[in-house]
């Protein structure tokens, strides 16, 4: 598998996704830069968190309509997969590429803790090595987390199963208090109905080393690599 | 010649913002304040020219980043300089 | 260019400056200076950055180690961390700011301390806070603590840094005067440190980062004035954070240092330009020749003395080498930074300053920054105070019901409120989180890491000053050994009220002798540092705050202790003396609503062959949970340790325990937890090392169980531990 | 009745998100744009009654609440619904 990773001013994830990206693909992605625009070619594009362009205006806004996010475009229209990680995924909302919005957290407060996810389906290339139902322990770290969709929006992406991951406590049970920033039906990452562009705001990257507290986020760039190589 | 722009959430998207306000006010003791909205508002410097053209150039950086019309309204005002 | 000749004594004195300073002025000058040499003269020799109170005790401090690369006097310390790499680091106030506009003040704080790290060549790896408030009661307290800490997470979120540790506490005496201590540890490598020194005649001064504009003017010098009840009216344009910018600037200060173009480089920050500028060329023994005309501004109009004074933010000034401006341009260029050549060296030793074509200031070098006022204030030391044992305070309530009080009180309660407010994940390589004795973060790439942590008991430094400030060290040491890392180095952040009064100068002047005496017998060299004085309101000072900002190694990832007991069948072992101190304690506060008597004594010898001990056992793989004991005591520390794991303890002692032993705060004690059949091994260890160490219980079960005393079940002392701020915060 | 609420940051200081648009607006080819400002327009519905009274109180939770006085100014409108 072929990555890039897109570096805006004011990331500030690219490094750890990196290193989780080359940690399960055993050679290191492309750092490519908001100003190109031109990608290499690859088989998976990574937006990573952070805040690009201070997040001034809205989380993301700026970033979306970097140069280099036409290409990202061009490169999702022809089934490249696409990740979008907390900043990115705000990125890819902004630009359009997924559905609805990321609003500032319920109690308005930034928050960075361990968070319970339910994997709701594995039958994408983010999540084959999961198991539909599962629970796994991903850090969110964000402001602006809380997403909503208008009620056609939502039943569409209910109706097509692409929600990919609700917060849940450590049951699985989806409940409001284990919702951290009060997204709509606990919803913390979607998928574009292509299935193959996925925007989450839990940070996978940061849970994919055992000295670190955690592995439960390595499953999702391992599936990602059995399912591009 | 000056552009003021005000960006405000539709109708029926979720408000936290306004709904923090709204819950601290009454914390506050302000009685019956209800239905707390905010939004944006921003001011530019344009040079001077003609109105319409002004607004029509704001109304499409308002289409392109200042906001987002997924769920955002904007309302474009050109005025002269005091 | 004496257009505006008419300074007098008045407005010299308006600027802060006596009537011996400023005759001292007019004597270096040989003439009256101007309003903008006036301004320059005023926040030179401020307290803030002329340090004109302190210097003569500072210089008593041990600063040097062989590890040591680089001590006090540059923008951070550095210490060598070997493997080539370097570790730099600094706390700094930024109290009086955050007072005013809490968000900014501390966010701006942040930025301040990180660009203190990177114009050293560093990449920031963590960021700490201390943070003192008033009283919970005070109507202001709540909106200061939810600004600050949004400003702290604001600012060092954006920018990418974790924030990883710190410590908050309340008191009235912060009612008027709250504390907000930064500080920031980077890595560099060694042979890649950059230093603030001019050098080379004709060499450009270049200005890099954010416009100028009128933020902060009088920030320097109001930081250096006691507050009064008008603070609110004169209070000068408030400086405001842009941490995106700051982040730019990171990059392309880093990305130029890969290159060969730096003679020296600074930051921007109290007093601006004028510090700077300064600061630079006098360590150069420099003149430099600045043409204000080039001074990337914000706004129009803007006077010699206002871009002089300026402390706009994310700001650094540079020498580089002649003839490399337009490599470095393309640099910030490409970060979209605003980059001009302001100035060129000069071999005068004078600061010429033009505008419009005309000179603005003329003045020399060296007698201001090095020949500033110096004082020897008068000083008082603080009236001994009476030992508290047990015998000398009736038990208020159970041990069972004074602990769930201590875990829930202020200082004690969970800061989990704050910590989830700031990224303290991002870099992906924080080992140990908050909510640990000390957090410790992993040199990237590596299995080595650093361990850091502040501490500082202020009731202790009031009731003893010398006692307090050995203890703050010993504290921080204790804390870095706990996780099992060697203690390198300490920077620190003295807050203390108002100098010209001696009794606030004996604190000042006890507790460093007692931080000194600490960090000589511990081997823990003090490489930074910042002064805060003036931290009073209309006669009412903070209780004397020195905090301790530490770093310490660890060279094994895989040796490292945690606090937490997360598994049955330990045994539970404290180690150290107690004796049952419970003068200046947080029971004898908290729980009899006392606060007097003496501090618990700092043994330093004791101290040192404990914690050599402790991290002994730690390196030989014996030890995997270990917490040290402090506020508290024994009690508290064992209900930290089973809420951190969520496994309970069963204790063995018998009743002769008293409310002196669950809740002494005895210094030089630590709670291990290790498999029994080691057990033997370790009292042996102590036995040899003459070391005091007793088992008095076994993890297991869902309850810290207290034998005679009844048992908590660990859901009820979350409950406590986690409720306070929360509910405090959402009232 | 409606109050509406600007609240902008007093001059002089600081407005990183006004740079930061006023940047983006150049990349997007807006020329002359200058010195962009962004405050927040908040709309708060009252119980009718007297506009004086109404004014009063929002202006106080304005100072209170909704704005920072140290480095905002704010100015309160208040009309009948529409
Ligand atoms: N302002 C803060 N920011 C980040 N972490 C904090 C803050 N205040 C307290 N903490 C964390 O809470 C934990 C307990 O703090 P403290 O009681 O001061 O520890 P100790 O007694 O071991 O010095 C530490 O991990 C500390 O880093
Ligand atoms: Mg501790």
């Amino acid at each position: 598998m072929k990555a890039a990773v897109i570096v805006f001013p004011g990331s500030n994830c690219d490094r750890d996704l990196k290193v989780a990206l080359s940690q399960s693909m055993g050679s290191e992605p492309a750092m490519v830069w908001h100003g190109d625009t031109a990608l290499p070619d690859v088989d998976l594009i990574a937006v990573p968190g952070g805040f690009s362009y201070g997040d001034y205006l809205r989380s993301g806004s700026m970033a979306a309509h970097s140069p280099i996010m036409k290409e990202v475009s061009r490169f999702a229209s022809r089934g490249v997969a696409v990740l979008g990680i907390c900043n990115g995924f705000q990125v890819l909302t902004e630009t359009g590429l997924l559905p609805g919005v990321l609003m500032r957290n319920r109690n308005l407060r930034f928050v960075c803790r361990d968070v319970f996810l339910r994997v709701e389906v594995d039958d994408t290339v983010f999540s084959s090595a999961y198991t539909a139902g599962q629970t796994i322990r991903v850090p969110v770290a964000h402001h602006d987390g809380n997403y909503f969709i208008d009620p056609d929006g939502h039943a569409q992406l209910e109706d097509e199963q692409r929600v990919a991951f609700r917060y849940c406590d450590e049951t699985g049970a989806i409940t409001d208090a284990a919702n951290p920033n009060g997204s709509l039906s606990n919803i913390a990452g979607i998928l574009d109905p292509t299935r193959r562009i996925l925007g989450m705001m839990p940070h996978p990257e940061r849970l994919s080393d055992p000295a670190l507290g955690g592995n439960d986020g390595r499953a999702l760039f391992d599936s990602l690599i059995s399912a591009l190589s | 010649m000056k552009a003021l722009v005000h960006i405000t959430l539709k109708p029926g998207v979720l408000d936290p913002q306004g709904k923090a306000i709204e819950n601290a006010l009454s914390h506050f003791g302000f009685e019956g304040v209800r239905d707390v909205r905010q939004g944006k508002y921003i001011e530019l410097d344009l040079p001077d020219g003609d109105h319409a053209d002004a607004e029509a150039a704001v109304k499409e950086m308002c289409e392109r980043l200042l906001a987002n019309t997924v769920i955002e309204n904007y309302r474009v005002e050109i005025v002269d300089q005091t | 260019m004496n257009d505006l000749n008419n300074v007098t004594p008045e407005l010299a004195a308006e600027h802060g400056l006596t009537a011996d300073e400023f005759a001292r002025a007019v004597e270096i000058l040989g003439r009256t200076p101007n309003l903008t040499e006036l301004g320059i003269f005023s926040v030179m020799w401020s307290e803030h950055c002329s340090y004109k109170s302190s210097k003569k005790w500072l210089r008593t401090l041990p600063t040097e180690a062989p590890w040591v690369i680089c001590g006090p006097g540059e923008n951070a310390g550095v210490i060598d961390i070997g493997e080539g790499l370097a570790a730099i680091f600094k706390m700094e106030s930024h109290n009086h700011p955050s007072y005013i506009e809490p968000y900014q003040g501390a966010a701006t704080g942040v930025g301040g301390i990180l660009r203190d790290v990177f114009t050293m060549g560093a990449r920031p790896i963590a960021n700490l806070n201390a943070l003192r408030f008033g009283s919970p009661n005070h109507p202001k307290t709540r909106h200061l603590v939810s600004g600050v800490v949004a400003g702290i997470g604001g600012y060092g979120n954006c920018i990418g840094v974790p924030t990883v540790g710190g410590e908050c506490t309340f008191h009235k005496s912060y009612d008027g005067n709250i504390l907000v201590n930064a500080m920031t540890v980077g890595i560099a490598p060694t042979d890649r440190i950059f230093y603030a020194e001019a050098a080379g005649v004709g060499n450009p001064v270049i200005y890099v980062g954010s416009t100028t504009g009128r933020d902060g003017i009088h920030g320097a010098t109001m930081a250096s004035a006691e507050f009064d009840d008008q603070s609110e009216e004169k209070r000068p344009t408030v400086q405001v954070g842009d941490p995106f910018t700051e982040k730019l600037l990171l990059e392309a200060c880093l990305e130029l240092m890969a290159t060969d173009t730096i003679v020296a480089i600074q930051d921007m920050g109290a007093a601006g330009l004028t510090s700077s500028s300064f600061e630079m060329a006098s360590r150069g023994g420099m003149g430099i020749d600045i043409d204000l005309d080039q001074v990337p501004m914000r706004e129009t109009g803007m006077s010699a003395y206002e871009l002089m004074l300026s402390e706009s933010q994310e700001r650094m000034l540079i020498v580089l080498k002649a003839g490399r401006e337009d490599d470095a341009r393309a640099i910030f260029e490409k970060w979209e930074l605003d980059f001009a050549v302001i100035g060129r060296l000069t071999e005068s030793g004078r600061m010429v300053l033009t505008m419009d074509g005309k000179t603005v200031a003329d003045l020399p070098v060296a007698p201001l920054a090095d020949s500033a006022p110096e004082y020897d204030r008068p000083h008082k030391p603080s009236p001994a105070r009476p030992s508290i044992t047990a015998s000398d305070v009736a038990p208020q309530t159970s041990i069972r019901e004074s602990l769930l009080t201590l875990v829930a009180s202020p200082d004690l309660c969970s800061k989990r409120w704050i910590w989830e407010q700031y990224d303290h994940m991002v870099m992906a390589d924080t080992v140990v989180r908050p909510g640990s004795d000390a957090a410790v973060v992993r040199i990237h790439g590596s299995n080595r890491a650093l361990a850091m942590t502040t501490d500082c008991t202020p009731r202790y430094v009031a009731a003893d000053p010398i006692e307090g400030g050995k203890q703050a060290v010993a504290e921080c040491w204790r804390n870095l050994t706990s996780t099992g890392a060697r203690p390198m180095a300490i920077t620190d952040c003295l807050n203390f009220g108002n100098p010209e009064r001696a009794d606030v100068m004996g604190q000042f002047v006890g507790a460093v002798s007692g931080i000194g005496d600490a960090a000589r017998l511990l081997d823990f060299p003090i490489v930074s540092g910042n002064v805060s004085f003036y931290n009073e309101t209309n006669g009412n000072a903070v209780q004397p705050t020195p905090a301790i900002g530490g770093v310490g190694l660890i060279d094994d990832l895989d040796r490292i202790t945690r606090v937490g007991i997360d598994q049955p069948d330990l045994a539970v072992i404290v180690i150290g003396t107690t004796t049952g101190q419970l003068g200046a304690s947080l029971y004898l506060r908290e729980i009899v609503g006392r606060e007097d008597g003496a501090p618990p004594l700092v043994d330093l010898a004791t101290e040192r062959r404990v914690g050599d001990f402790v991290r002994g056992e730690i390196e030989a793989g014996r030890v995997r949970i270990c917490h040290d004991v402090s506020d508290g005591g024994v009690a508290v520390t064992l209900a930290e340790m089973v809420l951190a794991g969520g496994v309970g303890i069963t204790m063995s002692v018998r009743d002769t325990a008293d409310h002196g032993w669950w809740f002494g705060e005895d210094q030089a004690r630590y709670v291990v937890a290790l498999e029994q059949k080691l057990v033997q091994t370790l009292i042996a260890n102590a036995e040899t090392a003459g070391v005091p160490a007793m088992q008095i219980g076994v993890s297991g079960g869902a309850t810290l169980d207290l034998g005679t005393e009844g048992e908590i079940p660990i859901t009820a002392l979350r409950e406590a531990a986690e409720g306070w701020l929360p509910t405090y915060m959402d009232a």
